[in-house]
This record gives structure tokens, C-alpha cells and sequence, in this order.
């Protein structure tokens, strides 16, 4: 059986579908992250994301975060699905889910899974502003 | 020897090109292509630092690279 | 603006309420736990859980945890969500979600509604087993 | 003084009751009304432990019970 299911899509990413995919009869909890398109960043108002990947190293990267997810917690299942291209504000580019006996375990992984990501998978964003654009983390 | 280069996010930008090939020296470490890069593309200094992926994973200052090896240019990622 | 969503129902719950209560163009993460029903528990199989509440006091308990989630955390919105009556396995008891500008705030907010509800919610559940059933955290 | 009981969870199941009216001296507190409640339904004693709510509230074993209060049997609980 599939223990994680990492996916990049330009497709709306689906909660129902990251759900249904960790859900178990031997699971007690699932935790969820869901990152959604803020709309504005350091006081500037956003207008929209516009995500790009290095898509086969990305999907590389995301898997060995589920692959140690799975060794370093008690967990059952854990999906991570990260959109591409174009996102308005309230926009999903990532959800995190991840199954578990007892809740804490659970907890754990999805935050792990989604404060790695953020550091290791190249995912880039840029925001764009009324007045312009930044890759966001790479300010000259 | 040739290598591929590949360019993401700003680098792209400031490169103005997503995929190039280059000739390197033969046996030439990451650390020695950064330099290279940045002699060559001196907008790549606009970046805080990059990260270099070979054949899709990451690669440490030291590692030697092949002939055809598929080196990206990894800026600062932000995903999520 | 309503910042809190209490519910005991003896309807299922629906993890697309819930998020769909906390979204805000405001916030960057949303962070869920939803409860399920395992089908076992201290290594006995599990039939059904039968969920019975002290209503009126358990949806004031839920209120105050939501109350001082919002206090306590910097955090937008939340939705505490439970069902009462017969749930087979799998089937969902409670739904936590939150909302916030930043994801730690909605993790650790989340995390917090979850163990005080279990802790201080006048909510009981009778496990059915295939010869007998207990209430749960009550054994004489 | 007159005041309603309500039972829950383990606590109907022990003594087959959910609501009943019973008559308390004035100005009981809860630990007084524990006491009453041992004697009066035994079968409670299998119960590791409960809590008493006055009115929808938790209320500690000094609290002073005052006539017509809606007083809950709380056993453990274990929603989630």
C-alpha cells in the first residue's frame, strides 16, 4: 500500500482528496495544513502568486520529506500537494495531511512536513504587486 | 567537457535564458562553476546566494561534476 | 464578524465548513485536526461509538476553549465542530480548524482546542465492542 | 431546599436515572451533595471520579448550592 502521495499540479488542489487518500479505519486523527494566498505581505497588498518549480527535482524533494515523515513519526499515511501558476489571494499552493493512531504523531509530521518544504523544494513565488513583482526569499 | 545549465525563478530573470549549455573544464567542483557563473552572468550576484542541484539533487560545494551533468541554479526556494 | 463556529449536531460533520468558516484573504495558513473513529482501541475491535453530550454546557465549554484560543494565540478564526450520536468507523466526531497570518499560531491554536475539549467538554462516548461496551475514560 | 439532578454517560447507565428532583438541606455545598449522592445511589462509587456543574458551570467542592439549581452529574469525559 502507498504510505504518501506527493503531487505538483496547476489543477486547484483538493482537501477533500488529501483527506480521503490518509483516512484509515486505524487512525484516530488526521491533521491538515492548507497554505493559502495572503493578500498582502509586509504590508503591501498582494494581487497575485505566480508558482514555479524545478517540477522533477520538487516532487524528488517533497518525497523524502513523506519518506522521513514516515520513519521519524508514528503516523499512518501523509499526502503533500503543492499547485503551480497562477494563484489568486485565498488560493491554495500547498496542503499537508497526515494520518495517525494517536493525534500528537500526527501534529508533529505536518508540521515538519510543511516547515521543510518550505526550506528544500524548489518551489519559487513571485508576487505581484499593483506597482511590480518579487521573487519572494531573494530580494537583491 | 559540456554541462546543462538550468536557471529558476529570479535567476531566470536576471539570466534571461531558462536552459544553456556550457563547457567547463574537466573535473570542475561546484565551487569552481559558481565562480564561473558568476564571472559569466554577474546579474547572479543580485541573488543573496543559490543553491546548485546536479541531476536533480543537491549538491555540496566540493562535489566534482560529470560531463552531461544537468546543473540547476536553486535560488533561494519559497514554497508553500 | 463572527470569529468562532461552535456545533454539536447529530448530522456529519463536513471538514468543508469548517474550512470554509476560517478562510479569510487575511490569512496564510489553516491549520485542521479532524477526529475519526478507529477501529480499535487497547487492542480490542471496535463496532461503533455511540457520542451522547451535556448540550447546553458542552457548546458554553467549546465557546470558552474558542474564546481563549483567540486570546491566547494570534489567530483569525476558528471552528470547533462535534457530532453526538451512533458513528461507525471512520466517521468523523470533531473537526478543529483555524486560521491565522502565520502557520505556528494556527498549529499551536489548533493543538490547544483539541486536548482542553477532551479535557473539559462534557461529551462521553460508549465504545461497542462485539461483547459489550464500555464508556470510555469511566471504567470502574 | 429542592434541586434537579441531571446524569450523564456512565453515570445514567449506574443509577438508571437521568433527571431527578431530590430535597437538600439549605446552603449544601458539593462536597456535602457528593456525599449525599454516595450514599444515595452506591453504584456511583464505580466511577473513578466526577466532577459536579451548577447551572452549565464546573463548580468546586465549596461552592454553596442554592434551591432550584440545575446540578450535573459529570463522569470523566471523552469526547474528540
Amino acid at each position: 500500500m502507498k504510505k504518501s502521495s506527493v503531487l505538483i499540479t496547476p489543477k486547484k488542489l483538493n482537501l477533500q482528496d488529501c483527506y480521503d487518500f490518509v483516512q484509515a479505519a486505524s487512525c484516530g486523527g488526521i491533521a491538515l495544513f492548507v497554505g493559502t494566498v495572503r493578500n498582502s505581505t509586509k504590508n503591501k497588498e498582494v494581487s497575485l502568486l505566480d508558482f514555479s518549480a524545478y517540477e522533477p527535482m520538487a516532487i524528488k524533494e517533497m518525497q523524502k520529506i513523506a519518506d522521513l515523515a514516515l520513519t521519524k513519526f508514528q503516523i499512518h499515511k501523509l499526502a503533500i500537494h503543492h499547485a503551480v501558476g497562477e494563484l489568486q489571494i485565498g488560493d491554495i499552493p500547498v496542503i499537508i495531511a497526515v494520518s495517525s493512531a494517536h493525534r500528537n504523531a500526527a501534529f508533529e509530521a505536518c508540521q515538519f512536513a510543511i516547515d521543510t518544504l518550505k526550506e528544500t523544494v524548489p518551489i519559487w513565488k513571485k508576487e505581484h504587486f499593483e506597482d511590480g513583482e518579487v521573487w519572494v526569499n531573494s530580494h537583491p | 567537457m559540456k554541462i546543462q545549465l538550468l536557471f529558476f525563478g529570479i535567476a531566470t530573470d536576471l539570466v534571461g535564458e531558462n536552459s544553456v549549455f556550457i563547457e567547463l573544464k574537466s573535473a570542475a567542483t561546484i565551487s569552481e562553476l559558481k565562480k564561473d557563473l558568476l564571472k559569466k552572468y554577474s546579474k547572479l550576484k543580485n541573488i543573496e546566494d543559490f543553491a546548485i542541484a546536479v541531476n536533480e539533487e543537491y549538491g555540496e560545494n566540493d562535489l566534482v561534476l560529470q560531463e552531461n551533468d544537468v546543473v540547476a541554479i536553486i535560488p533561494p526556494v519559497s514554497g508553500g
